[in-house]
């Protein structure tokens, strides 16, 4: 299952690091791929992924995709930001639902409102991905 | 000259040998008793005095706590700019202005420098340039301490550890009087920088911080939700700032005080929507000094002072957000928190008679006092509104002015908090005093309140 | 449904009630209880569960420490580089090293995740990415928290505070279980680099740091002094080096293990003088979880620990130098801290079995032994040469390889010391077992040993 | 009572800060003055100076000169330094015990050695002063 990944201009403001581990969900998003770990002891997943299921400290875990699609839980523009994102203000961000059942936090794309669907999208920065969510269209 | 322990005295809670060669008395646990022999007793008293002991017998009953500890003293200085280099290359040091609030805060409680045993610093900003401050401390104030001292560091709840620790080391024994106290000192670094640092904090560094969340963004998503869940409006939101202001006017160390009006508030530019420049906090230099105490030294100085009547802390294993969906804005830590210091405590929170909550934004002292259960769910901006929360009203919070007024220098904020409640119990809160206030919390967070500690306290003449 | 609290235990030291609907069993001080009306229990008990308890009757008998505290287990990552980016992008984070060795730590104990109730980590070096450490780990790991969760700073004696912290929350009541934990990345950052941070740390800013004393400059002074006093010699306190490396050679997790003569300490250039590179700590990136647990939990498991049998802190009120002239190399924190926590297990320094001192350099290491007794005033280099510290001579000082040869991830050192007591007191020293070891101690410092902290741990089977 | 006051080239590689109490202190310095406070409530010194009394935690405090005669307690040659250091490398400091009961550390000048008479003395940068120590001369 993929989602879009829309070519982005430009460096990401504050590019995360990636791990040997993290770095499969990373290479992931890269493709519209969006990934997280499922514990095999419990069955919980996890989001962020983790090597670790933080609800029974197993280390069974593996990967398992996700569809992307939830609800907006809350969302803000930012108006006063930090140095690296001056460019880009004002930005919106906020709280997505994921329809398995985790809460993302991420840039919001459009003006969504809250409780509507929404959908991940991947962005694709000249020096590696991102994502962010936007309002999911009518025939999903 | 041989017999240098003038008597092994028994207190409330432990044993207290006067050392007349030395200033600071030696204190023992009566575990420490327990388990000597007498043999190790000269040993110890031997490296502590120098000299050959002469023991009197000691009888033991059983190990105690220092249950009740107490707030004897505080100083604190005005909220505001205190960092930067004039032009002539002169500046204010953390370490003088600290120095001065403690003797300030020990004269406040009736104490001497030789009953002090213990300093538990809040961390300073990375802006401070003298690192390990808290043993600088030790050194400038030449103070030999037997309970611990160091430095402690939790976002905003940071002052609130440093207080809770300083009582335990009362509680453990360690020491009779402790200090809890710290300096944030901030304002040489502009804010846009400063944001560097802060947004790397509340949030995941690689899944939070690259979409450009900053502290108080966390806070604006809980207005959101609010309003859309509970019908109510930026206005009632708003009215807290209003009313936190108008307390700040008649407190003098505030860093806000000229007057404001709800148009005033409304008519800012927008910091993170829906709030706007008033309604998120100001950035601020500080410094405070706390004097606790075991209940028999406060007893001792023949001065009013303040019990800690209950504490409560819990943090709910999250950070800013949960990853399993939860509803944000239940404040469940706060909850837990309060019940717990409330249990602690044997009150109620209808007991109460005023409270300080940690509340960067307007929003977050609305979502508290509804978790503390000082308003009913989805009302706490109405009766907020309303004056239900002003001094004067049902049940004053903030009294100080809070963090939008009263000022946030954010690593001390709470012991500002804790030095509001102190005054006020002690009848010196001046034009804002509430009225006969003889009970009163304090409750700090961090994350999004993901974290809560409570303080019940309680005035004693 | 209704009702949800099984029932009231009384354990040793305080109540339990074991909520069936929560993972985590609900922890009281007795003092709650005697504090508490029913309706106050009840109310808190509905906060907690969020259900409407029944609530079976319960006596109480008087608040009561938990006296008896335990190490039941640990884990600890090899010292050497972790910090740093790999040419494809790829680094290691702190928060993944540290979580894997929680989850090893827990099963070394033999607990589970529901019984962690307080987590008390190290300040992490200004280098980690990740601000506000304590908490997101708290996310990270999912664990709701009763007993304190924060970071503590104090120098050197960071992961020591850390450990009594941990011990304090299960002392108080807060929580039966406790982990002191942290991770020093550092090696991201070139030493020169570095050291314009750690200059400003041990000293005066103003009135040290501008003549450029660097932390182990005040220790080279020690040295310098202590053979002018002494008819000591550079070999003598060499030998101290030697001894570690062969103690560290049979350390899987030391980070220096190549076999190493005096020849090669005295051949290599001089850092601070007397002292050359060898006789210097290196740096190295670290991380360690340590479970801590009141007796009863421990001995639940039916598994081997130590039992936290003593413990001694002392600040003398200066930092770096005491303004008045004092006998610098008499270590006098280090003696009262060592006094107290031999007087509070009821022991003599002759019962040790064992010591890990935090020495950043040789002279450290013998300058603590003899302020702790261990060796007489002036022959400690003496005897670190004739053996007397190695393992197999009278007081092994150090199995581990110490700071010089383990390694020095300065914020979590001390916490690589209790895990090396720990694993000796349960004879899992591999070839550096001390035989028969029962009776070890781990001594910390800040400063230029201006406070120290002691902890005397006994084995029980 | 006033000391050499020895011309330096250059800036200070780590200026020290001042404050209004303090700049009295470094001002005299300039000047070869050393001076330090006493207590007007325990009458005993400390340095370096302090707006209030280490020992008795007064704020009684007033100046008084030093003679920046002393004995040196302890030294060390530094090779290895924080960058701001790296044009000075080695270079000498230690501790200085003061006729006047005090325990100083400062830069070493020369070759002193352990329980010899040393003098303070002030260096004047480009920048502002700052101070060492070196033998005393043997008519003092
Ligand atoms: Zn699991
Ligand atoms: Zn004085």
């Amino acid at each position: 299952m993929t989602n879009d990944v829309q070519q982005m201009t430009g460096k990401r403001a504050y590019p995360p690091r990636k791990s040997e581990f993290t770095q499969v969900f990373w290479d992931g998003v890269a493709q519209g791929r969006f990934r997280t770990t499922k514990c095999g002891k419990c069955e919980r997943t996890s989001f962020p992924p983790k090597p670790i299921c933080p609800h029974c400290w197993s280390d069974q875990v593996s990967w398992t995709d996700l569809s992307g699609h939830g609800v907006l839980y809350s969302a803000t523009t930012v108006h006063a930001g930090p140095a690296a994102f001056a460019a880009d203000l004002p930005y919106r961000v906020g709280i997505v639902d994921l329809d398995e059942g985790m809460r993302v936090a991420t840039r919001i794309l459009d003006d969504t409102k809250l409780d509507e669907p929404v959908e991940l999208v991947a962005l694709a920065y000249e020096d590696g991905p991102l994502y962010g969510a936007r309002r999911a269209p009518a025939d999903k | 000259m041989g017999v240098v322990a003038g008597a092994i005295v028994r207190t409330n809670d432990c044993f207290q040998i006067a050392c007349v060669t030395k200033k600071y008395p030696i204190f023992f646990m009566l575990s420490d008793l327990l388990n000597a022999k007498s043999r190790i007793l000269r040993e110890y008293l031997q490296v502590r005095t120098g000299r050959v002991i002469a023991l009197p017998t000691y009888r033991m009953e059983g190990v105690r706590l220092n249950e009740n500890v107490a707030i004897l003293g505080g100083a604190a200085s005005p909220v505001g700019k205190m960092q930067g280099v004039s032009e002539d290359g002169i500046q204010q040091l953390e370490h003088e202005v600290l120095a001065k609030l403690v003797v300030e805060a020990l004269a406040d409680a009736g104490l001497e420098k030789s009953d002090v045993g213990s300093m538990i610093f809040t961390l300073p900003r990375p802006y401070t340039q003298q690192k390990y401050f808290a043993t600088f401390m030790a050194n400038y104030l030449r103070l030999p301490c037997d309970g611990l001292v160091m430095e402690v560091m939790g976002n905003g709840m940071t002052p609130a550890l440093a207080f809770q620790t300083a009582i335990d080391q009362v509680r453990l024994g360690r020491t009779k009087v402790a200090l809890a106290l710290g300096v944030n000192f901030e304002t040489g670094t502009p804010s846009a920088e400063h944001m560097m640092s802060s947004m790397r904090a509340t949030g995941d560094v690689d899944f939070h911080t690259p979409f450009g969340f900053t502290p108080i963004s966390w806070y604006a998503m809980d207005a959101v939700r609010y309003i859309h869940e509970h019908n109510s409006s930026r206005e009632d939101i708003a009215s807290v700032a209003v009313k936190n202001r108008r307390h700040a006017m008649d407190n003098p160390i505030a860093q806000y005080r000229k007057p404001m009006s709800l148009d005033d508030v409304l008519a800012q530019r927008p910091i993170v929507e829906p709030l706007g420049l008033f309604e998120v906090p100001g950035r601020g230099d500080g410094a405070v000094c706390l004097v606790v105490a075991s209940e028999d030294v406060a007893r001792g100085t023949g001065k009013p002072f303040v019990r800690v009547k209950g504490e409560g802390f819990y943090h709910e294993g999250a950070h800013q957000i949960s990853e399993m969906p939860n509803d944000m804005i239940s404040f469940e830590a706060a909850k837990i928190a309060g019940a717990k210091a409330f249990l602690n405590a044997g009150i109620s929170a209808k007991n109460l008679d005023l409270a300080e909550i940690y509340a960067p934004c307007t929003i977050v002292e609305i979502l508290v006092a509804e978790a503390l259960g000082l308003c009913p769910r989805g009302q706490g901006a109405r009766q907020a509104a309303n004056g239900e929360t002003s001094v004067g009203g049902r049940i004053p919070i903030c009294t100080s002015g809070g963090l939008l007024s009263r000022g946030h220098p954010a690593y001390v904020t709470a012991l500002y908090s804790y030095f509001e409640v102190l005054e006020q119990l002690r009848g010196r809160g001046g034009a804002r005093q509430v009225s006969d206030a003889e009970l009163g919390i304090v409750c700090t967070e961090l994350g999004n309140y993901n974290a809560a500690m409570v303080h019940v306290l309680e005035a004693v003449a």
